[in-house]
């Protein structure tokens, strides 16, 4: 079983998927000649040929929209937008057509399709490069949204996602594609779409995250566990569908619950988890569940990064607020 | 910037008339010098400018096709003033651009086309009763028998064009041979997605025909202030694709044009773009007042280039219409409509379970808690409080 | 004092601009020779002439990208989206672009502009024209997210939105363009941006909602009153900036409160404001705030709006199960 | 559509060589046969093809400023591989085209260009202190100075365009006299908002250029790859407005088409696309590989077009060019850079609160709450818990 980064775990899933199913395309901006900018897609276009792995003009409306196209003809293209903050050209696809194509046909044409985005920051990127709009998708009725934090979880939650037959936005943490390695049997297997992960349980406090801030919440957990608290960390990899009844079990056995996202606070979907926990969870809790996020701003350029980005300090001081009470 | 590969576009350039412009009337549309010159085989008073390539019998039956749906028209007209149905938006004068491309399609091609494409959704298979379901505010409209291609029309202006490049993408990598056509109007191609969607197809080289009517109008914009390019057609240079432009009130013209493209398309030889220039001889919908923002002078012009007449016009030449036969196509095609419309009308309102049934494969557990909560005047969207 | 509807309240707003502010220009599709599809700007082009309300190709994107351009360059230009469900081509210039512009420059280049928009279901409306997706605006940072509900606000408001020196994205709901009169006064005033506006006060019970499902509030409000419930009627006619100390001072009264809004549910901008709330006054609640709001799919055609909109029973009876613990 | 006013583009088109492709080297980028043909005034070997419209001071100043921004290239190149910089972009092979570009403007014209082009950006006022700063990983740097109206750079592709159209267009409706200039890349020629900010331009007739740089790849994608047309130059024609293809790099052969073209749109003849064929000869970003899509041949035959050795070729062949002039350019361009960069480096590390206080004009209700709760390592975002 090999050890494989997030990043090689996602490639391996493509390579799986190309290799067991015809009907699997890629496309996406420099994702043939060069393997993509991150490299996700190395390899794939000299081993599965030019009819299955495509560049693209530099054009997200166009690559969404095909693959839309495709994927009503009976194909199963996982696109990729080169990154999140590029994917708003495309916005109008996905949620006007990718994700309504069931409803308006009463199921007779769907779009089993994946869009793929790199995201989130820490990395000192430029403008742009840096989204965590997660929101803004999760709440489009008719697609799922799934972000994975691990190597494992990310082969087989985009191994499941390619079979799923609905339209599925599925986003790669940046700042984890080549931070962790852990083992991830080279078969083709599947993490199931929508239940929460329940990653560490503990019952005084519950944290609950996805994606890159997994990083800083398991360190925060670890740092709160030395300090002899009990910690039950949720990792929430698919935002849409939202397991509130996963979320919510947790929060009702801790009575206390941090959210962690990257995104800005107002608006984020942290807002989402915390209303959902105060409406079926209100008389477990002791203390309000509070929300660790980036500041209502664009996320910064490099120099600014460290003021914005959620750490461990930020994390632990909240659960500690909450505790408190 | 690759060369055309040579052939491509020769059936197309062919058509293109060489001694100046075919059409008459200088309408709003078109002007006499703009390029490339346009395609036409009847005139208005019937008389034909060159061999016409199809039978008298096919001429008939297009045209009793256009007179179905100049009926479904009227009927769908009719019955939004009534409150049957939701806005409409109406396509006589247009009957020849759409049943004219519809009928150069094989059978199970894709179609991508408009909420004014009823006469060519309905050409490509697409019933009656699906469209009227469809117009009444049901989803359940868009639900269309296996085999028929068609997509439910597009309610967004342009965002539909891609697709059909991506259909016939698919058709092409899987060696299918199946090609797919978009219909979209003058004001479609104003929007970004236009101008990728024909880059994809040119660049890919996919099996799509684009179908634009120019009816001269977006909603009260006219085709003369929405661009200064000389015509729809001459667009199609910026990406190496043969374009074409066609007298859209000629279904015979229309037809051979949109044969043409089909086959270049079907053979392998990528994407062409054709426009057809007409006119929307009725408001933009059942909600638009044209009067603001035109002269019954030009919509008046427009009728005696009706389409409809025209062919009627030809075959009486050819001693193949008479008063009779067009009362029994009238007869027909109302009974068909009519009967389309009781169908529709008798299908039981939709449930809140069927709305929220169709959103996903399987309700997701939202939905479904959404869906033990709710019904009609059901509770908040919360959910349960549990009292841990 | 004129007694005006909505539509025509946003139409003399838009005169009052034009009349007394050079630098406001109108583009957008339609707006010119027909008024618009809602007639908001009807009759301002012949009054104010043809370099003043622009007729636009229809491209929302080149619509809200070059209006950004005007701003940058000191006018002050009103932008017309035909209906909401039509923004989202324009999503990218919105989010990446007209966003932006002060933060990059360090409030060097800005972009005092409006981006008007009909917005909302309940009129039977076609598929794309029903959309109620301010949840993806508001949490934008950079932009303001306005919405009136009745012809006072709506005249006030808009004039601040042209005024205000950061760009408005100014939601205007179809279901009440022509639902009620009032009077309007004829003169150049503005209504503030941001706070909150208390339209009734009680001490049992808060409801919170906005744009169109105001009417539906109102009317639940006034059938709770009935039964003898003191209810405070809060409207949230700014999403962004979110005034949470007013809508926290008025959970803190009542301790009890129900959001409505027509958007569904996930994501949905209620769960922002039911965030807030436990987490500045939880200990204040009785009860859940609960959600009454639109169900997790697609705005529906007209035969199954009725399904999908929330309606006054909904309303009465979520604040009954709040009013019950 | 209506007729191009008479005139318009006639400047541009005079430009357009009849006689056969101008330029010797059959490049990826263009093909001999290709239309428009290319302009250009200067051979890589410094012969020249026709009479110079400008002196040799001026072309002793345009020779200096492709120095220093040679030289801000190299600096940057070098500070980002320290990890003084973020992903840098570098123009090495574009300093023609961006040069002649910026020199052709007035000042006060608008600029809106993208992450590759710090040349132009520099030369049409944007100070390299700003720029280098901005490459820090630092909002300031876009602050730019009163009276420079330059925007800072686009780091989408594409979205920027149209800003130079709604620039333009307002200058138009308050009768300035300052025109817009947009740089992009051939990538961004598939966009959609390239298809949008050209037709507005075109359709309001707003006084914008619109000048690509065509450098062969967007990243790795080929330009023989991104469209089947024969050149960018041509998609003009899709929009009624003229367009040109000129070599990219002949710093004289830019200045004089984008003089041209910024004359015709100063003087209400509407906008115009100027398409320079150049050569990144660099690598995409400081992030990327050439080696995965492009030979050394082909770089190396690029760099026998170097734009600024064969203006030294001129400078030497009139006697211009020594090289203690050289030694003194570069010197001096060193200089400037440094202590630009020096600047730079000093400038304070941005605040939290600065972070939060540009987001709007002042700082809002929620963001005065942040601000409270903030600054580093401070408290969750959810605000202060009442405990009525
Ligand atoms: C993206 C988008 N923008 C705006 C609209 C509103 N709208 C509906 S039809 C129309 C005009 C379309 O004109 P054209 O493409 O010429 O088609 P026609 O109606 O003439 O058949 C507009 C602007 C829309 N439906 N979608
Ligand atoms: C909207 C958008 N999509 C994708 C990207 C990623 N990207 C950055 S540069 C680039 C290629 C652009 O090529 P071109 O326009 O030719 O400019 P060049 O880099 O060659 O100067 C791409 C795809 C982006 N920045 N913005
Ligand atoms: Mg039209
Ligand atoms: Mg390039």
């Amino acid at each position: 079983m090999p050890e494989v980064n997030l990043a090689q775990a996602l490639n391996g899933a493509l390579a799986s998927a190309l290799e067991t199913d015809d009907r699997v395309v890629l496309l996406g901006e420099d994702i043939g000649r060069t393997g993509g900018v991150f490299r996700i897609t190395d390899g794939l276009r000299d081993r599965f040929g030019e009819n299955r792995v495509f560049d693209t003009p530099v054009a997200e409306s166009g690559i969404v929209g095909s693959a839309f196209g495709m994927a009503i003809a009976g194909m199963r293209p996982v696109a990729e937008i080169q990154f999140m903050g590029f994917s708003y050209p495309a916005y109008d696809q996905i949620i006007n057509h990718v994700a309504r194509i069931r409803n308006r046909t009463n199921h007779r044409f769907t779009a089993p399709m994946v869009i793929r985005m790199p995201y989130g920051g820490g990395i000192g990127a430029a403008e742009h490069h840096s989204e965590s709009t997660e929101a803004i998708y999760a709440h489009i009725p008719g697609i799922k949204v799934v972000v994975p934090s691990t190597p494992y979880d990310a082969r087989g939650l985009l191994l499941a996602a390619i079979e799923d037959p609905d339209p599925v936005v599925f986003l790669e943490p940046i700042r984890l594609y080549r931070a962790v390695k852990e083992d991830v049997p080279d078969i083709h297997f599947s993490v199931e779409i929508g239940p929460v992960r329940v990653e560490r349980t503990g019952d005084e406090i519950t944290l609950i995250s996805w994606g890159a801030m997994m990083k800083e919440t398991r360190a925060a957990a670890s740092r709160l566990e030395e300090d002899g608290v009990s910690v039950e960390v949720i990792e929430v990899h698919t935002l849409s569908p939202l397991d509130r009844d996963g979320i919510v079990a947790s929060v009702d056995k801790t009575g206390r619950a941090v959210v962690i996202h990257e995104a800005a606070l107002t608006g984020g979907f942290g807002g989402e988890i915390a209303a959902t926990i105060q409406e079926r969870a209100l008389y477990s809790l002791h203390a309000p569940v509070r929300r660790v996020t980036g500041w209502d701003t664009v996320f910064p350029l490099k120099r600014s990064e460290g003021h914005y980005l959620p750490d461990v300090e930020r994390i632990v001081n909240a659960a500690y607020e909450t505790l408190e009470v | 910037m690759s060369s055309r590969k040579s052939g491509l576009g020769r059936g197309l350039d062919a058509l293109i008339p060489t001694a100046g412009p075919t059409s008459g009337a200088v309408t709003r549309q078109t002007r006499e010098n703009d390029r490339p010159a346009m395609f036409g085989l009847i005139n208005p008073d019937g008389s034909v400018r060159d061999r016409l390539p199809i039978t008298v019998d096919e001429m008939k039956a297009l045209y009793a096709d256009m007179v179905e749906a100049r009926t479904f028209d009227s009927k769908s007209m009719a019955m939004q003033r009534q409150g049957r149905l939701a806005t409409y938006a109406p396509f006589r004068g247009q009957e020849a651009a759409q049943v004219g491309a519809a009928a150069a399609l094989g059978d199970g091609d894709w179609v991508a086309a408009t909420y004014r494409d009823a006469a060519l959704n309905w050409r490509a298979g697409y019933p009656w009763e699906l469209l009227i379901l469809g117009r009444t505010g049901d989803e359940r409209g868009g639900e269309l028998p296996d085999g028929v291609n068609v997509l439910p029309p597009s309610i967004t202006v342009g965002g539909h064009m891609i697709h059909a490049v991506g259909l016939a993408w698919a058709e092409k990598l899987s060696n299918g041979d199946r090609i797919a056509l978009t219909s979209f109007g003058d004001g479609a191609t104003s929007e970004g997605d236009f101008h990728e969607a024909m880059n994809f197809a040119a660049v890919y080289q996919t099996p799509t025909v684009f179908f634009c009517q120019n009816n001269g109008y977006a909603i009260s914009y006219p085709i003369s202030e929405q661009t200064r390019s000389e015509s729809i057609a001459i667009k199609a240079e910026a990406y190496g694709m043969p374009g074409i432009r066609v007298d859209g009130n000629d279904v015979i013209a229309v037809l051979v044009a949109v044969r043409e493209a089909a086959a270049l398309a079907r053979s392998g030889e990528g994407p062409s773009l054709i426009e057809a220039v007409t006119y929307r001889l009725g408001p933009h919908t059942t909600a638009d007042d044209p009067t603001r923002y035109r002269d019954q002078e030009e919509t008046d012009a427009w009728e005696e280039r009706d389409p409809l007449v025209r062919v009627r016009r030809l075959l009486e030449q050819q001693g193949a219409w008479s008063e009779e036969w067009q009362a029994q196509l009238e007869q027909q095609a109302s009974q068909r409509i009519e009967s389309a419309v009781e169908w529709a009308e008798s299908v039981p309102p939709p449930t809140f379970e069927e709305m929220l049934s169709r959103v996903f494969a399987e309700p997701t557990q939202p939905l479904r808690q959404q869906l033990r909560e709710g019904g009609d005047g059901g509770g908040s969207g919360g959910g349960e409080v549990s009292r841990a």
